[in-house]
């Protein structure tokens, strides 16, 4: 089984959905730790996304991603641009010309939009940082894929992970961005980026 | 509650207030591509050029700023957010081709370092990067002096980098020299901030944190990050004396030693208030011997309508006083 | 609830606001007898000499104006209370005695004008008073454009006067040439405020005034004395086009007039929204044809931490906007 | 029957008493239709009134009125300084160089304190001001020395007149001063000043 570049499409634009519906929510955690102003920048970041998939509907898988990055870039979003741009670059990279993927490209792009993402920050999973929802992600969508799962249910286990993740930084002392001098007092609230993170998975599961 | 801001659509907030911003000053500035503020008349090619970037919201910061004896380009991102990759890529490259050479400020956060970091990877597949060198600001003390420097935020003091570079470079130093001067600057400064009372963020209707009726917190960021200093309010002298002590500590001013002293007020707070407590500094230095060599008073980098000031405190050279003194024209720091 | 200000005993706010003041900007402005804010170097005494007089609590004004190219003296009385006639004679008599004449900048508030009045019947015991021409300032149209000037308040247009007759005393002119000057634009300014959110009376720790949490005032004064105007908050764009107009009238510009524009911040709304408001403004302005001259956004005369501006507009002729544009070195407006 | 500088003196210091126990009250009431620091500058004014009266203790009552007048003159206070401080001052000048005074002088010394103060303003009685306070005070305490009665008796009735004439500015749109451009709005409050020359009032007739 593999999947088409409308579906992929179609995963951007629900996990676009998905996020700008939580774009409150977002705002509020990120103001018990940082400035109160994730959501509107997500809001805006999706906003960038939607335009480019619809722009490039009829490339090729790579195109189309490679474009919701560059666009994210150039939304002006603060931490979140050059994160979350460069996971969509990176994931574009792996996908470069490419109509439909398989279940081991749909892995690889995954984890080639995490390596480029990685690239800009040296947060590691424990930081309290969107990384805490992003590698259980990526790492469980490369294990059901292994294990024979159907892209369908490797999401799925996919977004489950990156939601675990996302809670568990409740409990995690922020080590990046502008929570870490709160020190200790950073514990206690979830991360904003975890969760957005999360519901970006949470939105690419749900369209498929 | 219903924000209490004059503003029309809050998505438009940046474009607006950057429209009106050259609007006020067009002998000053003019806007490039909607988010580059420029200077209204070039600097000429052979001399260095000054390119910084951040978020708005915190005006005159940063773009108040472009103008004779100060920044070239400023690349202004949303509100407290960052400006994307591209933008910053754009302003560099502008700068680059055109000037000898550019000296890039970076005040230390998550989002600007990421940004400037993917800026200078595109114009490094230019050829361009070697004409550019970098300052990144990280004075805030908050975290305590040998928290290693990627922790420390960058606070006002990137202020004083823009003069004191921009004077050199105005003077048609050369790249080396004009790092050489803001690298000494940039290492001799400190700065720590104090909250009184929270901000609205303008785009999203909440306040940016919230503190006690009786609380205040020294170490606050600029974008309401806590720090780690919260207690009951001080009087103004105390409040001078704790923060003055700690930042003379982290420039390692003695006696005999000049300095520049700023008081960067956040928003809400008064310019009366801030006299005050100037003079509780002066009073303290005075005990240490320390001479304040230049000083200033007033709102420089703002953080939305939030109650407290930043207080910096630079070691001063001669040529850094000189440089501190030189000439500029910008719509909010002249000196003539 | 507590108060949030730094200060130490309310009882020594002025003096030590003033004493603050003059140990930030040394080069600039020193302190006489405690009260009068006075050049750090005189200017010759063949110039005329402005003499200024006012409560505190509205930094930087009055006194951050004093300064080559603007004021000679300020005379401080304390938080929002005019100062005594004694003082206020002393400076008079002090610059009267040394330049060849003396322009009085009063702004028209009962107790400055009383104040003012009494000083001047005891400058006429000393034969001194024919040397002193009195402007007073009534440039706020809130209570209408037909109302008695006695019963206009002056607002921030006394900065534009000083400008405007500093520049002109700067230039060697004559009493009755700098008072000309200032006449002249007296005559064609006006103001309107308008507040959202109150500010607390710093030696009361009270609200100055209350409004509801969607409600504006246009029209209130600069120490909360109600207008007449209270509406339900309106937009940037819209605030700006009610207020353009109704100064626009007053002044009598038409299409193919130059005009100063200046927004000056109450304290804690934000130049963001300024910028806005100013952006505003332009648009407004472009329509009718009226050409901005000169503008200016920032804080010139605040009331405490109170939201809101007051839009300033004036009609400019070329000796006008020539004696707005001349160098002026004040610690808070300086032109080169 | 005569009063002599030491009467005087307590009068002062009585009124002066009076006058700060109501600072509170008189900045509230200030900061209906003004700009809430009535009180405050009383206050001020009272400390210095306090200062004159006692440096001038073993001077003529006229001497150490004028010096009450100048001290308050000098305090910076607003409004309330040209205002209090030209009614002491012209009620100095009415008393120079006396050391006691007879009913016929104490109402004098009134009028002239008034004349003084009146050329400073050209508001009348009605318009919202201490002027209607102190009109009634000084017109009472004249109509009841001429029909006989003793200083005490007179200064009684004279204060009672103005806390009439105080309470009455509730009615009253106010024409002078920061709260004029209220328009009807001020009506409703009674004027702070109009309240403390009644408490001056109060105070001397307390001090008898
Ligand atoms: N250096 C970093 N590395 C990884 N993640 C980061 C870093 N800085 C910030 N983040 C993530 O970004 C989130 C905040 O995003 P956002 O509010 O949009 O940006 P900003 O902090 O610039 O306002 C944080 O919750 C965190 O998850
Ligand atoms: N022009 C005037 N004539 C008479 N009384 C006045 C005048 N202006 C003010 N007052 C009185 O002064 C009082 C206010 O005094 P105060 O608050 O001390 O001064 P300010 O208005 O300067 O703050 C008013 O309540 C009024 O009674
Ligand atoms: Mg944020
Ligand atoms: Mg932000
Ligand atoms: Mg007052
Ligand atoms: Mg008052």
């Amino acid at each position: 089984m593999t999947i088409t570049a409308e579906t992929i499409q179609t995963m951007i634009l629900s996990s676009a959905t998905e996020l700008r519906s939580h774009h409150e929510e977002l705002s509020v955690l990120d103001s018990a730790t940082g400035d109160g102003d994730h959501g509107t920048t997500i809001a805006r970041a999706m906003d960038a996304v939607v335009k480019a998939a619809q722009d490039k509907a009829s490339e090729p898988i790579g195109e189309m991603l490679h474009a919701c990055g560059w666009e994210i870039m150039c939304s002006d979003g603060g931490s979140t641009g050059p994160l979350y741009g460069s996971l969509y670059m990176g994931m574009g990279k792996a996908t470069k010309g490419k109509t439909e993927l398989t279940g081991e490209d749909f892995a690889a792009m995954f984890e080639e939009g995490m390596a480029t993402l990685r690239k800009q920050t040296k947060a590691e999973p424990g930081d309290k940082t969107l990384i805490d929802a992003l590698v259980p992600g990526v790492e469980t969508l490369r294990a059901s894929i292994d294990a024979g799962k159907s892209i369908p249910e490797a999401m799925a286990d996919s977004a489950a992970a990156a939601a675990a993740g996302a809670a568990k930084t409740c409990d995690y002392q922020a080590k990046f961005g502008r929570a870490r001098n709160l020190g200790e007092r950073s514990i206690g609230p979830v991360d904003a980026g975890a969760t957005s993170m999360s519901y970006l998975f949470a939105g690419f599961a749900a369209a498929l | 509650m219903a924000m209490k801001k004059f503003m029309n659509d809050p998505a438009d907030l940046t474009p607006e207030l950057l429209e009106g911003y050259v609007a006020a000053y067009p002998s000053k500035v003019k806007l490039v591509n909607g988010k580059l503020v420029c200077r209204a008349e070039e600097k000429s090619a052979d001399k260095v050029a000054l390119v910084t970037l951040g978020g708005a919201g915190h005006e005159p910061a940063l773009s108040g700023f472009v103008g004779e004896g100060m920044l070239d380009i400023s690349v202004v991102g949303d509100i407290f957010a960052a400006p994307g990759p591209p933008n910053v890529y754009q302003a560099l490259k502008m700068a680059a081709e055109k000037h000898v050479g550019v000296l890039f400020i970076i005040l230390n956060h998550a989002g600007d370092v990421m940004s400037a970091n993917m800026a200078m990877d595109m114009l490094e597949n230019d050829g361009l990067a070697d004409k550019v060198k970098i300052i990144n600001t990280h004075e805030d003390i908050a975290p305590g002096v040998d928290t290693p420097i990627e922790d420390r935020r960058g606070l006002v003091g990137c202020v004083g980098v823009y003069k004191v570079a921009g004077a050199a470079a105005e003077a048609g130093k050369s790249l080396d020299e004009v790092f050489a001067v803001a690298d000494k600057f940039n290492n001799q400064m400190a700065t720590l901030a104090v909250a009184l009372k929270t901000a609205t963020h303008p785009s999203t209707g909440g306040a940016i944190f919230e503190l006690a009726a009786d609380e205040m917190e020294i170490g606050m960021g600029q974008h309401g990050e806590a720090g780690t200093g919260r207690s009951a309010m001080l009087s103004a002298d105390k409040t001078a004396e704790v923060m003055a002590t700690q930042l003379i500590k982290a420039v390692g001013a003695t006696e005999g030693d000049s300095v520049l002293v700023m008081i960067n007020g956040a928003g809400a707070t008064t310019l009366m208030e801030m006299f005050i407590v100037f003079r509780g500094i002066k009073t303290y230095l005075d005990t240490l011997g320390i001479k304040i060599g230049a000083s200033c008073v007033g709102e420089y980098l703002t953080v939305q309508e939030m109650g407290g000031f930043q207080m910096f405190i630079a070691k001063l050279d001669d040529e850094l006083q000189a440089a501190w003194d030189a000439p500029a024209d910008t719509a909010y720091m002249t000196v003539r």
